[in-house]
């Protein structure tokens, strides 16, 4: 530790007070209930610290650390998790992973530093009514987007770009579509595979594709998720991508009219075949071994897990939040709840596409975790190739060189 | 060139918070081109509301403003040729005295070379030749006040505006400008209208004075005019210090001589048409220069209060036996004190006779010289 | 002759000077150490490491050196003196220009000032809402208008694209700090004597000449500090930027303060964060330094 | 003669000009009115329409049709907004007195004193202005933490006075140069000591520089975020700022809801301009610059 | 209680910038208790500088002042029981007229009612009962002036202290409140010092003056002896309106007698020891008032420049034939015009005789009555 941090590193991790750093201010209230009983069996406080979405979560983290405060544990996605058990910062907590039917993407020699709470895949949502069908192909999708600009006020598509996660998920799935492999390799030897043969060729195609798409877009540079559902919302655009139930959430709320003509569809296909890889973020509770109160986090990312409350955490932000488990798709609770239930249509894709579910992070060979995507991630590089091409007026090639060239420059 | 300036029937009504303010009213006057006029008056008068008028920074009511034979009723104050010193002061205080005596010039046009010509001889005038350099901060208040008269001199205008430009001055310093200025407007061809409420700048520098109360015209005149046959109690009393003596009186008959009567004394008024009058009230006024502690035509009563030596006179300040304030110059007074009594003496043909509205009746004078229209003529 | 030497003379023999004296700075001093020597110490001894908060290299100057090469540096410098010239200069003539409407005597003078003092008060954040959603290319009513009146064929993202950013970013800034600079003129235009402007009038000034020779040497001082205190400031604003356009879209409006923010907290690199703060420090102490002795601005106006 | 060129050229009647002129003045002062105004408008719009309202049709509807308190409802009983909004009224208001109180004190010492280092105060004062206070930030949440201050009302009044006081000191140090010494030798001279002429004489005479001072102080502090961020980690402490930031995240959270946050944010600010404006001038026209 | 006051060398050093500068030099004063003493000179002569220590408001580099047997040199103002008016007024700006003028009673810890009562008659005499309830903002300058004056005055102090407390208003008032001045003080036990650089003040209020030059004391004496007994030049120019004249001449022997010869004068000054200084340069002074255009003992030649009236009287300002001025105040001199050439007149008793050095070495009147002390005396 730092000879400039006051030291306050002296600690055994046997702390009796949990601080918890946690970005779902939206599901509080039931975050309390949890903390709550968990105060109740365990001689432990737990401390939480709200961040709103985004990087602010990073920011206080680097903050409480660079002061030798660190927390001891931490909400994030899985991305995040495999950067800090690389910086050797986590602490393992297999048996709440492996002892469960928890998924484990971050395994690491065996031990599991990532206890996953929920999934959120990203979905596709268009106008029904101005669409004439769903765009399954990357033709249909064109020739649909062309005639909704051109007949009505309104842009067919969105394109996203810019240093967001937004743009950044966005971008990679595109390029998955076209089955481009942007990295390929063990964890231990990554390699950026983007410019490489075949790839670089259908990563050209996809830029090519982007920019052609970009006319019937609005410029959507800097967007985060809500600036393109507000798009949605506005009639400025008739079809986004978004995290999961998110649009037809916000836009029950704005223009009630607007729900029966917005229908969720997957990612269409270049080639329109079978959807291969589909990006679902995976967040859960990472625990730090540098805080005070180590065990104690431990003790409560198990319980969380196990908690009877935990349905109740997940469908909090229901459509938008789905339980880290197939078989939680099927539990009472989330068949129970109103609001999956008024929208069948994006149940339905979660469960056919459940096996295609895939994070950044498994994109070393194999769905090996892959320490580049996640700093890839971490810094939106993906998003920022978007800009370069769509704002910076790089050509396709030329984006892909710059893409690949930022990605080799994570690896050193 | 100097203008003759004509003001006929010049009103001013303010306004302001819906409450009307006539600060002149009907004001006429003839002031001659090249002349030196002088405003006076109590505080609040219209001296400067007329001055600001003549400048065209205020436009009349109603009524009319001309130079010479032009119309400048509503000129703005760029096209009529005048220059001002405000009662303020204004200098601007980022310029040095020399650029601030110099403005007016070099929104003129006049080169850099003319220009400091002209300052420098003003400067010189003035005294402020070593303050050329500073800033009007720098600067005491008489100074400043000479700075101001510097610029507004520079300009030659055809019309000189001065609002009490000496105001700040120390006593030595004002004579000795009274003498500058009057040496400059003889030098320069400008008419010239000086506003002050110091009455021995008025007596002294002007051609003419122009006395106004509470907006309207008291008298118009000749300096000595003024001091001599006052229209009124209020001239008198306000020229000249310290201020008239005025007793309150009556006018009653006695041996069929109309005779006015109060405070012990008994003035015979023969030949003159005040017997109609019997019976009221009428007040005299007499200068205390012209009351003496010796004999005289006529003597009062009084109790000294206070003596102020002022060098070679003193004043007495006293009051008659009914409490009216008597006040006597005499340079044979500094022996008195307090409480001690006094004969105050006059000669009748110093007096002046004012009615009850206050306006002049009669000149002690023109009883002893049995002349019936007083020197100043008739009403005009 | 100054007022305070003439009292600290003659209060020497007083009791209760000294006293007095240390009621008036201990807490200033103490407080000042806390919350501004010691932070800015550590902050400038970070920037001596790599990476200080864990395991600390001392690197001397290499931090320095290593952000002067980096070619980036050049371009967010600039965009720093592009942001914080471009938001004083405008903020300064919006603010001028109302000062001198606001100073004429008008109906609704005094709803005017009130008006222009509100939007100083408020939040970034709320400044940043507002005008999230009047710039914005969806819900944006700017670009609604626009549209409409057929000015523009397509919403334009006013906070995302690289011709619109940075002036997106000016103008919510001088919404908001306009009046800074408002109430500063404001104050100093009614502190100057009416009867200097009739003065001019009788010596023949056009209204022109009277601005140039009377209201702008009296403004003058006033402006340089405006220019001084109001460009450091948004020489080193954060918010704003990070909230409406987070330095972007291809880092056009990434400034100093975004950057070290960036290398901070996304590529958490304390070391070099400190130091570029530390460049900036320096850098602004050179420019204010320099001004002092060419403007002495403090001068100007106490005359 | 000098000036004969006066007036030559002018066409137009003064009348005329001031016409002009009038028509010149009451155009800009339209103008910025907008340019203020419009802002403001759109926020009171959408804080008491139904959003489904404002947004209908796809465009947003600029006229208001209906008068509903329901998104504040929905802010009041969904949120912590007035846990929020009374932590940022307790530190902006400590904020306010802490740091108009050292600016007093040491814009006063400034004025009134000479002695040794008197010069290199100021100098300090004046050059805390020039580092960034994104960089506080870290040293700060140090300092704090090594205090165990953190996530008090304490650390952040603190922390924000920090960030207003410079600017606070240096508007009363002028403010003070402008108040005549003789005022307070008239108090000394009848007998007044140096704490009641302090009390008497010095603090009513100084009130619109210390108003000013403390308008400042407190748009700084009710303005803040960052360093509400640095301090605060629980939600119970959160000032409004960070609060609002945290639910506005929220999916069912749109536009209406936060303007009517922003609503309730511009009440203090919006009272200060209303009723306090004058002082500010008069603290701004002497203490502002000299 | 009215204290004595007495300065013993007093010396007050200012520093600034590096730079001394000594603006009282060895000033010893005793100022008997209950007396109106009145500081004048000339404007940064010191008066200022003296009353503040006084007041305790700066500290004298050396020497002592005593308030009757007590020293005060180092005591703090509010330790000495003392009142002051300050030259810039000092008005606290945001009390009524009423609190500005309690408020020293108010630290004093006098009750309420008491001090109401003493604020109502302060006010009622010096006519500002209608504005007891402004603020000064509100008030005219001499309004302002008049609040300060009370709020000295009902404090009852042992010693008052005046900056120049009349300095803006206007004649009229400045004259009714000399007198009102003069009257409180006579009421209060009081010791009061007054500062004015307006000789009328100073001639007319007090019983003492101290003329300053430079921080140095000229002559200290009651205003009468000051007037008629001038130690100085520098005292005989600076006291009386218009300023003493003075004419260089030199001492030379004509038929064995020294004779003072010049400007066409020869003034024999037999029995005088001036004999010594034959061929030196003397000057002799005479007051414009002791001036006549008729015939005197002796005569000087001038030339009309311009002629003030000033009512009853006018003021003649001429130059003789070397171009010295010469100023005389005459009644008779009404058509006078620029350029005329006149005869000046006087009696030698008037004159003063000054040496090189500025020092009245000799008063006319010795010469006519032979005497060899002047009347006031040896020096004091
Ligand atoms: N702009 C104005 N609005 C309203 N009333 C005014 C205005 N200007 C002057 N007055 C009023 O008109 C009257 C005459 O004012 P003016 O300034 O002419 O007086 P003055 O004779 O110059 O007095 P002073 O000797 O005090 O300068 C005063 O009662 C004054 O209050
Ligand atoms: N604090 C000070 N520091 C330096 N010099 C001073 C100080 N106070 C006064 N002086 C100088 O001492 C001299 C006497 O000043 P003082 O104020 O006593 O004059 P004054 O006779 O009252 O003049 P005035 O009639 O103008 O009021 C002046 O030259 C002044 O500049
Ligand atoms: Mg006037
Ligand atoms: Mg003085």
């Amino acid at each position: 530790s730092s000879i400039l941090s006051g030291n306050n590193n002296d600690s055994d991790g046997k702390g009796k007070t949990i601080s918890y750093l946690s970005d779902r201010g939206d599901s509080k209230q039931i975050i309390n209930e949890i903390i709550g009983e968990f105060e109740k069996n365990h001689d432990y406080k737990v401390n939480v610290t709200y961040t709103s979405k985004g990087t602010s979560t990073d920011q206080q983290l680097q903050k409480m650390v660079a002061a030798g405060n660190p927390p001891d544990l931490i909400f994030d996605t899985s991305a995040d998790a495999y950067r800090y058990q690389r910086d050797g910062d986590l602490a393992a907590i297999s048996n709440v992973v492996q002892d469960s039917e928890l998924p484990d993407p971050v395994n690491v020699d065996g031990e599991s530093y990532f206890a996953p709470t929920m999934v959120e895949p990203l979905m596709f949502w268009y106008r029904n009514d101005l669409y004439s069908s769903n765009p399954e192909s990357w033709s249909k999708w064109e020739t649909e987007a062309k005639q909704v600009s051109q007949s009505n006020n309104i842009k067919g598509f969105v394109i996203q770009s810019g240093q967001t996660n937004n743009a950044d998920t966005q971008i990679t799935q595109y390029l998955w579509q076209n089955d481009v492999d942007i990295y390929n390799g063990p964890s231990d030897n990554i390699q950026v595979t983007i410019a490489d043969g075949a790839n670089r060729q259908k990563a050209v195609e996809t830029y090519q594709w982007l920019k052609t798409m970009s006319q019937y877009s609005p410029n959507g540079s800097g967007w985060e998720w809500g600036d393109a559902i507000e798009a949605l919302q506005q009639e400025n655009a008739a079809a986004i991508a978004s995290v999961g139930g998110l649009p037809i959430l916000t836009i029950a709320e704005n223009r009630p009219d607007l729900v029966e003509k917005l229908s969720p569809s997957p990612y269409p296909h270049p080639q329109g075949t079978k959807q291969s890889k589909w990006w679902a973020y995976m967040e859960g509770h990472v625990v730090r071994n540098d805080g005070k109160a180590t065990e104690g986090a431990k003790a409560f990312a198990d319980f969380f897990s196990r908690s009877d409350k935990f349905m109740d955490f997940v469908l909090s932000a229901p459509l938008f939040q789905f339980p880290p488990t197939r078989k939680g798709l099927d539990s009472k609770a989330v068949k129970n709840n109103e609001t999956i239930q008024n929208h069948p249509a994006v149940m339905k894709l979660v469960k056919e596409n459940w096996d295609s579910f895939s994070t950044i992070l498994a994109t070393g060979k194999d769905g090996a975790p892959n320490i580049v995507a996640a700093d890839a991630y971490g810094q939106q590089l993906l998003g920022q190739s978007a800009d370069q091409l769509l704002v910076g007026g790089k050509s396709p090639e030329q984006t892909v060189d710059w893409v690949a060239k930022q990605l080799q420059g994570l690896k050193n | 060139m100097a203008k003759s300036i004509h003001l006929t029937e010049v009103r001013k009504v303010f306004k302001s918070g819906g409450k009307e303010f006539e600060a002149i009213d009907n004001l006429s006057l003839d002031i001659p081109a090249g002349s030196f006029t002088t405003i006076v008056g109590p505080s609040g008068c219209g001296k400067t509301t007329t001055l600001r008028m003549l400048a065209g920074l205020e436009t009349p009511t109603s009524g009319q403003i001309h130079f010479g034979e032009e119309e400048v009723t509503n000129l703005r104050p760029q096209e009529r040729n005048i220059a001002m010193v405000f009662q303020s002061i204004a200098l601007y205080p980022h310029m040095s005295v020399r650029e601030n005596i110099g403005y007016g010039l070099k929104i003129a046009g006049v080169s850099q070379a003319k220009r400091n010509e002209s300052i420098k001889e003003a400067a010189r005038t003035l005294q402020i030749t070593d303050q050329l350099d500073k800033k009007p901060a720098e600067l005491s208040g008489g100074q400043q006040q000479r700075v101001a008269l510097g610029s507004a001199f520079v300009q030659n205008p055809d019309v000189l505006l001065l609002d009490e430009p000496m105001s700040d001055l120390d006593a030595k310093l004002k004579a000795e400008l009274r003498v500058e200025v009057q040496r400059l407007h003889q030098e320069l061809d400008t008419t010239v209208v000086y506003v002050t409420h110091d009455q021995t700048e008025a007596m002294t520098m002007s051609d003419n004075v122009v006395l106004l109360n509470e907006g309207s015209l008291e008298q118009f005149d000749p300096p000595k005019t003024l001091f001599d046959y006052p229209k009124s109690e209020y001239v008198a009393r306000f020229i000249g210090t310290p201020s008239t003596n005025v007793l309150e009186c009556r006018i009653e008959i006695i041996d069929g001589v109309p005779t006015v009567t109060g405070h012990g004394l008994e003035i015979p008024l023969p030949n003159q048409d005040l017997s109609s009058s019997t019976g009221d009230d009428i007040k005299i006024g007499i200068r205390p220069q012209y009351l003496s502690l010796g004999t005289g035509d006529h003597s009062v009563e009084a109790t000294v209060e206070v003596v102020e030596p002022l060098g070679t006179e003193s004043v007495v300040h006293a009051r008659t036996l009914d409490d009216t304030r008597l006040d006597i110059v005499s340079d044979a007074a500094d022996d008195l004190s307090p409480g001690e009594s006094i004969t105050a003496s006059f000669d009748q043909d110093h007096l002046y006779f004012f009615d009850a509205d206050g306006a002049t009746r009669l000149f002690g004078e023109e009883l002893t010289e049995n002349q019936s229209q007083a020197q100043w003529g008739s009403e005009q | 002759m100054s007022m305070e030497t003439r009292t600290a003379h003659s209060r020497r023999f007083f009791g209760g000077r000294r006293f007095l004296l240390l009621v008036c700075f201990l807490p200033l001093v103490i407080f000042f150490t806390v919350v501004w020597v010691l932070p800015i110490l550590y902050a400038l001894n970070m920037s001596l490491f790599s990476n200080p908060t864990q395991e600390a290299v001392f690197v001397g100057l290499a931090n320095y050196t290593e952000l002067l090469s980096s070619p980036g540096f050049w371009t967010f410098l600039w965009n720093s003196v592009v942001y914080a010239l471009s938001t004083t200069i405008l903020s300064l003539l919006v603010g001028l220009g109302l000062a001198l409407v606001v100073n004429q005597r008008i109906k609704g003078r005094s709803i005017l000032r009130t008006m222009m003092i509100f939007p100083y008060l408020l939040p970034t954040l709320v400044v940043i809402f507002l005008w999230k959603f009047i710039l914005d290319p969806n819900v944006g009513i700017l670009n609604q208008v626009l549209v409409d009146a057929g000015l523009i064929a397509q919403p334009i993202g006013f906070f995302s694209s690289l011709k619109w950013a940075m002036a997106g970013v000016v103008v919510t800034s001088v919404w908001k700090f306009g009046s800074f600079s408002f109430f500063i003129l404001l104050a100093r235009l009614q502190a100057i004597d009416p009867d200097l402007y009739e003065r001019a009038r009788v010596e023949g000034a056009t209204t022109w000449q009277a601005f140039r020779d009377i209201t702008f040497p009296h403004l003058k001082g006033a402006i340089l500090i405006i220019l001084l205190v109001r460009g450091i400031w948004m020489f080193n604003k954060f918010d704003i930027i990070f909230l409406s356009t987070n330095g972007g879209p291809l880092k056009a409006t990434t400034t100093l303060p975004i950057r070290v923010y960036q290398l901070a907290f996304n590529e958490v690199n304390f070391g070099a964060a400190t130091a570029l703060a530390g460049i900036m420090f320096f850098l602004l102490a050179v420019v204010a330094t320099v001004y002092f002795r060419v403007f002495n601005p403090s001068e100007e106006v106490g005359a | 003669m000098a000036t004969s060129s006066k007036g030559a050229g002018s066409i137009v009647s003064q009348k005329r000009q001031q016409q002009i002129k009038r028509v010149g003045v009451y155009t800009t002062a339209i103008l910025v009115s907008i340019f203020v105004t419009i802002p403001v408008y759109i926020m009171l719009l959408l804080s008491f329409q139904p959003p489904e309202v404002v947004f209908s049709g796809g465009q947003v509807n600029l006229i208001p049709q209906t008068l509903t308190f329901q998104n504040f409802n929905e802010l009041l009983t969904t949120t912590k907004t007035v846990r929020y909004m009374t932590n940022s009224i307790i530190v902006t208001g400590s904020s306010m007195v802490l740091s108009t109180s050292i600016a007093v004190m040491a814009g006063y010492g400034l004025t009134r004193f000479d002695f040794r280092g008197k010069s290199l105060t100021a100098r300090a004062v004046l050059f805390s202005y020039m580092f960034s206070p994104i960089v506080l930030a870290i040293p700060l949440y140090v300092l704090f933490y090594t205090a165990g201050l953190l996530n008090s009302y304490f650390a952040l009044t603190l922390s924000l006075t920090a960030i207003s006081t410079p600017f606070a000191i240096w508007l009363m140090w002028q403010y003070f140069q402008t108040i005549p010494i003789s005022l307070e030798e008239s108090a000394w001279v009848r007998g007044a000591s140096r704490w009641r002429t302090v009390r008497d004489v010095v603090l009513p005479v100084a009130r619109p520089g210390y108003i000013s001072a403390a308008i400042f102080s407190f748009a700084v502090a009710w303005n803040d975020f960052t360093m509400a961020r640095v301090v605060m980690s629980s939600d119970n402490m959160y000032t409004i700022t960070v609060g609002a930031s945290l639910f506005l995240d929220r999916v069912s959270v749109g536009w209406s809801e936060t303007m009517a946050v922003s609503f309730l944010m511009c009440i203090p600010p919006f009272l200060i301009a209303l009723f306090l404006q004058n002082y500010l001038l008069q603290g701004f026209s002497v203490g502002g610059l000299e």
